[in-house]
């Protein structure tokens, strides 16, 4: 299935990635399951998208966690703790 | 509940005028503004550049605002934030919350602005002598927004 | 620490544009306008007239601002309160609370209103259609200025 | 001693009087000295100021309270509890 992916602030300078469209398989369907596929291409994303990093994201411009599930056509934002207001 | 994103600086009287006009059963509206400080994390700062999700960031705001006319007895709401370029004393953003009595406007307007820091898709980078740095998020916002979640 | 007792009306921007001028230090204001509302305890209002003390007025709250200065980290405090005939609609007080970051400037801002209610010597006259009659203090007034009491 | 007494609001329309100047008796040189000089003035005063109504006092232009002490030369004020904002 295809997913848009944005990312915003320091990881998007961190990735060197605003925007990208990738097929993420069936088994990988949660932000969990993205997030794992993301980490497996490389030192920089596994680091980057560690666990213990502080990040959030967002399903189809809801705040979401790991368990949120994540389908066809869905717009997934990675980014850092807000800083607004 | 107006919710507004833009690069234009807004005038308080102006916003707040329109926003009461014609409702003669408003008693308190209460105000917040942010500004840009000079100085942050002991760095003199001479600008900041406000990123955003702009998908999201409408979205957000209006949910932020939905949750707080559940919660208090309030008549209307408005968010104005900037994004782009800003320089210190510039205007940040507007939250003002208008209702019959102080408590209620006073209350919704601290909730939105909690939430809004810590829910709300914006990213500040601030420009310093030693460069450009993205302002980390702060323990204390957390720890504000969850005082308003009900036990 | 301006604090302004007059029948003239405000201007939001004027005032607090005066207030921050040249203070790159305030990071956020707190603000909070009362207003005159048509309606008051079930009965149209179609006037209001506000006695008030002078000799004891601008020293009241002067020091219910003293207290907030002590109590919290706050750069500057302005209140405005109006005297006279007003119209529904019409602004009351003005108060406004600067400082570097908004949990200060929003609980600061709320204990003036709340102190303001209960020491300041003002008195509302509200014109009904059965007609003037002086508005009761209210009880909720009280414990809303008794929170702030220090255990 | 001389004491001036100003009366507000409510209290100065009951009362009918706005300001005036009397002679305490060195004996009632507090807040409730004062109160119970005034309330011997007739029924009508003694309604007004009896202590189940609501009321407050100032003393020099401070909230005071009835063990509040009242000097020659002293502004007392006398008025319902306070409306505005």
């Amino acid at each position: 299935m295809s997913v848009t992916i944005l990312y915003f602030a320091r990881l998007r300078e961190t990735l060197g990635m605003t925007q990208e469209k990738i097929e993420l398989p069936a088994h990988a369907a949660s932000v969990a399951g993205l997030l794992d596929h993301l980490r497996a291409r490389g030192e920089e994303w596994h680091a980057a998208l560690a666990p213990t990093q502080s990040y959030r994201v967002a399903v189809n411009q809801d705040m979401a966690d790991i368990t949120t599930p994540v389908c066809d056509g869905d717009e997934v934002a990675i980014f850092p703790p807000v800083t607004g207001g | 509940m107006p919710v507004r994103v833009q690069e234009a600086d807004f005038d308080l009287s102006t916003e707040i005028n329109a926003f009461r006009a014609g409702r003669p059963e408003i008693g308190a509206i209460a105000v917040f503004v942010g500004l840009v400080r000079d100085v942050n994390v002991g760095s003199a700062v001479s600008g900041l550049t406000l990123e955003h999700y702009p998908a999201m960031t409408q979205k957000a705001l209006e949910g932020i605002v939905a949750q707080a006319t559940q919660r208090w007895e309030i008549i209307d709401a408005l968010v104005i934030h900037r994004v782009g370029h800003l320089q210190p004393m510039d205007q940040i953003v507007l939250v003002a919350v208008a209702s019959a009595h102080r408590g209620d406007a006073f209350h919704a307007c601290e909730f939105i602005m909690d939430y809004l820091k810590t829910q709300a898709p914006f990213w500040k980078q601030e420009q310093t002598p030693d460069g450009a740095r993205w302002v980390e998020a702060k323990a204390s916002d957390d720890s504000a927004a969850a005082r308003w979640i009900k036990k």
